[in-house]
């Protein structure tokens, strides 16, 4: 009797498994379908790094090296002289290696003027690596092509269609909705 | 300071070529399947009953132009055979995308339609590779030899009452020798390659395929000792009042699990169990001698199914609807019940190998020499016992 | 790199249109090789996820790289691999196309000044197409992949060759400190 | 038509057992073998026996060639050093001597061909034949009794 048994387990088991599998056909599939629908990162997302002007079209960035120095893969190259006509300095060169950068946002966290920032445009696949290689010239024209941009410092930014630099409201913000509810809530209660 | 230029376009966006569903439609993908269907069906009305006609008609139905009618209606099946493997290739990746809750091929032809013409094609004009190792005769011979060997079970297949190419009343034994063949092309494939996963993938293949030949020609021989006929025909016609599945249902079971091992089919699909041996005994193949094999393997995923149907499930019987058996149209209604019918089988068959995770090697030769074989012995016996009886 | 003549060809009626329809044939259905060396490979396997799906543009792994078309080379590749694939490259059947994915394939990424490091998976195969990221998302492999489909349907006119490298083994491995090459 | 039928059948038949004798290569030996086998399995066809041309195709043709394949696999050995002299002139003698031996049967079909059903086959093989039928698989028992004691044999 025990082989019987043993052999209406296995039927069972084999049946329940093919009910199973037949029950996934109607379930719907969580496909996006990326080259026609642009998938949507959170704003926190690595994908690519850009370096912000202000809204006048003046430079952001202090050329403090800070970035330079935090950097772990040793991507980031700039070089600077003291502006003659008052303090700070101005670039002569911003490069950062896009080939060999790690997304590691080490100098996105180091920027003290949060100038460099985190985009979220992970289309950059390329035929050519020269293309990677990237000037001052492209890091701004990243951040202009960007509709959102984050750095610690100021959270997540937003450009508006009319080209003014916004901070994003506090549910676009990382951990934003509920960390910042979360006490009216309990207030509320 | 800069050595080498920036080109000027630093983003490239691939172009949005192709047909953009945005989301699944079912009624569209049905549509595919049917016309493939529909052409499958075309094929087989123009095999089995348009060239004779056209013979006929010519009055060449005699002597060479009955070798020629031959010739043509050979033809006619190696189209209707890519046809098959064109379809069942399709079906098989678009089933297992839906049950992995994803999409099969959808963007290249309506509901990814011809995404399988665009892979025949391009194997048809990909490099075809002869390894140093390999003893290039054979190993050129080998994908050929497969391939005859599941095409020419198509010789003795009726498609509806007549629509045969032989039908001869040694049809049963005729099926039994060109199934036992197609271990062949296996066999020297695996072996001329010249490679060690090859070599264990065919010897593999060569034990499974030999051990799980004997209890499907045990199965045989019950339809034919229940029938009482060794003729196709003559099996679909004893079935007219009850299908044999239900007199045979010990063989039937029997039958679908040996020709799963015989198809080297998901759960015994060890001569090229991916995760052991590369690809196993076609490790070595690329372009159309790898086309070759999959032909193969599909044809024989749409001759077993069609197997079945023949011996379990009434062959082309359905209701005629009040047309005269033997005409035209009854032939060609005939058929399409027969292909409707294998349809679903191939269906059980696919969603079998969606389901099953892969048996183990000596659990295997295990099954088939000690619980099949006994098994379909008991049924021979039982099935003649039952006729003794009652007819 | 077509089979009916190069590029350089000028193009003829029917020729030129069977040589179309085959390099569309061949953009539609490209196989990679099943080859992955580190976290990129992770990615790799997350492009043929339900999400990503790459199987929707006619793609699937093959084990073997005779029947496959494209080969993903997903990770760090040190000198000691770099031979291996090589090969791998070489048993490919022609055509035959390469995407490098992920920092370290591209030029060496945080590893480039190790000493057991390739500096650029192109230095031992040609790449028509390379992935920055440290990994890529699978969305930008699926970019890559789409990319060099675009190319073979394209006939490459529209872009640079990749240049043809010798199958030179020796050079791959870097000799020892007695001057002598490594036992592989 | 069945005269260039048989006629074009033997003909590759004989040039197929020829190489399958001559060749070097065991797997392309095993399959020339089997190749020869099907071609017979055609000359019964010819002779209005299709279950005698079926049984050689499963039995000849596909399962003892597979078999030998198999153990050429098992073995490794892919190339023999090919015939030596003796061997070319015993298997010549050995022809000869079958020539003399089927001398009487050589030439002498008045034609007529009678085809051979199934039936009459089985009918035959289990009443008139018997005997022999019995003898075969009491071989055939025993030569596996044997393997069996071979096997274990090896393995303690």
């Amino acid at each position: 009797m025990s082989l019987l048994q043993e052999v209406w387990q296995a039927v069972k088991a084999i049946g329940t498994g093919m009910a199973t599998v037949h029950k996934r056909v109607y379930e719907e599939a969580p496909t996006e379908f990326y080259p026609y629908v642009k998938p949507e990162l959170p704003p926190v997302s690595v994908q690519s790094l850009a370096l912000v002007e202000n809204e006048d079209g003046s430079e952001r960035c202090i050329v403090c090296l800070q970035c330079e120095r935090a950097c772990p893969a040793q991507v980031i190259t700039i070089e600077r002289h003291r502006n003659p006509e008052g303090k700070g300095f101005l670039i002569d060169r911003f490069d950062i290696d896009l080939v060999n950068c790690m997304y590691c946002a080490a100098c996105v966290e180091a920027c003290p003027v949060s100038s460099i920032v985190t985009i979220q445009d992970f289309e950059m696949s390329t035929y050519d690596l020269q293309t990677l290689k990237a000037d001052i010239d492209f890091l701004h024209e990243q951040a202009r092509r960007a509709r959102q941009w984050y750095s610690p410092k100021f959270g997540v930014e937003l450009r508006t269609d009319d080209g003014r630099i916004e901070k994003a409201p506090p549910e676009m913000q990382p951990g934003g909705l509920a960390e910042i509810l979360k006490p009216a809530e309990e207030v509320d209660s | 300071m800069r050595p080498i230029p920036i080109p000027e376009d630093r983003h490239f966006r691939p172009r949005l070529i192709g047909y953009d569903p945005q989301k699944s439609r079912p009624w569209l993908e049905r549509t595919v399947y049917a016309a493939y269907v529909f052409v499958f069906w075309l094929i087989v009305i123009a095999t089995y009953a348009g060239v004779p006609a056209l013979f006929g008609a010519l009055g060449w139905d005699g002597g060479w132009g009955f070798v020629l009618m031959r010739v043509l209606q050979v033809v006619l099946l190696f189209l209707l055979s890519a046809v098959i493997a064109l379809l069942l290739i399709l079906v098989l990746r678009k089933y297992l995308g839906k049950v992995q809750e994803r999409f099969g091929p959808m963007h290249y032809g309506p509901a990814g339609g011809i995404q399988t013409v665009f892979d025949a094609l391009k194997l048809l004009a990909k490099e075809d590779f002869v390894p140093a190792a390999a003893d290039a005769l054979t190993f050129r011979l080998a994908p050929a030899v497969t391939f005859v060997a599941s095409f020419a079970m198509f010789a003795v297949i009726p498609f509806a009452s007549g629509w045969v190419l032989a039908d001869t009343n040694v049809g049963l034994i005729y099926l039994i020798a060109v199934s036992t063949l197609s271990a062949y092309g296996v066999l020297l494939g695996g072996v001329s390659s010249g490679n060690k996963w090859a070599l264990i993938g065919a010897l593999r293949a060569g034990a499974q395929m030999v051990s799980y030949e004997i209890p499907l020609a045990l199965v045989f021989l019950t339809v034919a000792v229940w029938s009482g006929t060794l003729r196709l025909g003559g099996i679909v016609d004893a079935q007219l009042g009850l299908w044999n599945f239900l007199p045979l249902a010990l063989p039937f079971v029997l039958y679908v699990i040996a020709s799963l091992a015989e198809l080297k089919h998901i759960p015994f699909d060890f001569p090229e169990a991916e995760s052991e041996l590369i690809a196993g005994y076609n490790v070595e193949y690329s372009g159309m001698s790898f086309a070759f094999f999959f032909l193969a393997e599909f044809v024989e995923l749409f001759l077993l199914p069609a197997l079945i149907v023949v011996f379990f499930f009434g062959g082309w019987h359905g209701p005629l609807f009040g047309i005269e058996p033997g005409s035209l149209a009854a032939g060609a209604l005939e058929s399409l019940y027969f292909t409707l019918k294998t349809a679903v089988w191939v269906w059980i068959f696919l969603w079998i190998r969606a389901t099953l995770p892969r048996y183990r090697d000596d659990q295997l030769m295990e099954f088939a020499w000690k619980a099949m074989i006994p098994l379909a012995l008991f049924g021979l016996v039982l099935a003649a016992y039952m006729r003794l009886i009652w007819r | 790199m077509g089979l009916l003549g190069s590029d350089e060809r000028p193009r003829d009626v029917i020729l030129g249109t069977l040589d179309d329809l085959i390099n569309m044939a061949r953009s539609r259905s490209m196989w990679p090789l099943t080859f992955g060396i580190a976290c990129c490979a992770i990615e790799m396997m997350a492009t043929w996820d339900p999400k990503i799906d790459a199987d929707r543009f006619g793609m699937f792994f093959r084990n073997t790289p005779r029947q496959a078309d494209v080969m993903i080379v997903s990770g760090t590749v040190n000198k000691k691999l770099a031979k291996r694939l090589r090969r791998l490259y070489d048993q490919m059947a022609e055509p035959k196309w390469v995407i490098s994915m992920g920092a370290c394939a591209n030029q060496g990424g945080p590893f480039r000044q190790g000493y057991s490091v390739v500096e650029g998976v192109d230095k031992i195969v040609p790449v028509d197409v390379y992935i920055p990221g440290c990994p890529p998302r699978p969305e930008a492999l699926l970019q890559a992949l789409l990319l060099l489909r675009d190319k073979i349907a394209d006939r490459e006119l529209r872009y640079k060759k990749p240049r043809e490298i010798p199958a030179d083994y020796d050079v791959m491995a870097e000799p020892g400190k007695d001057g002598r090459l490594p036992v592989l | 038509m069945s005269l260039t039928a048989f006629y074009a059948l033997a003909a590759f038949a004989l040039v197929f057992a020829i190489f399958a004798v001559t060749t070097a290569n065991m797997v392309r030996a095993a399959f020339s073998l089997a190749i020869t086998f099907f071609l017979i399995a055609g000359l019964y066809l010819l002779l209005g026996s299709p279950a005698l041309a079926a049984i050689q195709f499963m039995v000849n043709a596909s399962a003892i060639p597979i078999m030998t394949l198999f153990i050429i696999m098992m073995t490794q050995s892919r190339s023999s050093a090919g015939p030596r002299t003796w061997q070319i002139a015993a298997g010549l003698l050995a022809a000869a001597a079958a020539l003399v031996f089927f001398k009487g049967a050589v030439g002498h079909g008045d034609g007529q061909i009678t085809p051979v059903s199934p039936e009459t086959l089985g009918v035959n093989l289990l009443q008139a034949a018997l005997l022999l039928f019995e003898v075969a698989s009491v071989l055939l028992l025993l030569a596996m009794v044997g393997a069996i004691v071979l096997a274990r044999r090896r393995a303690g």
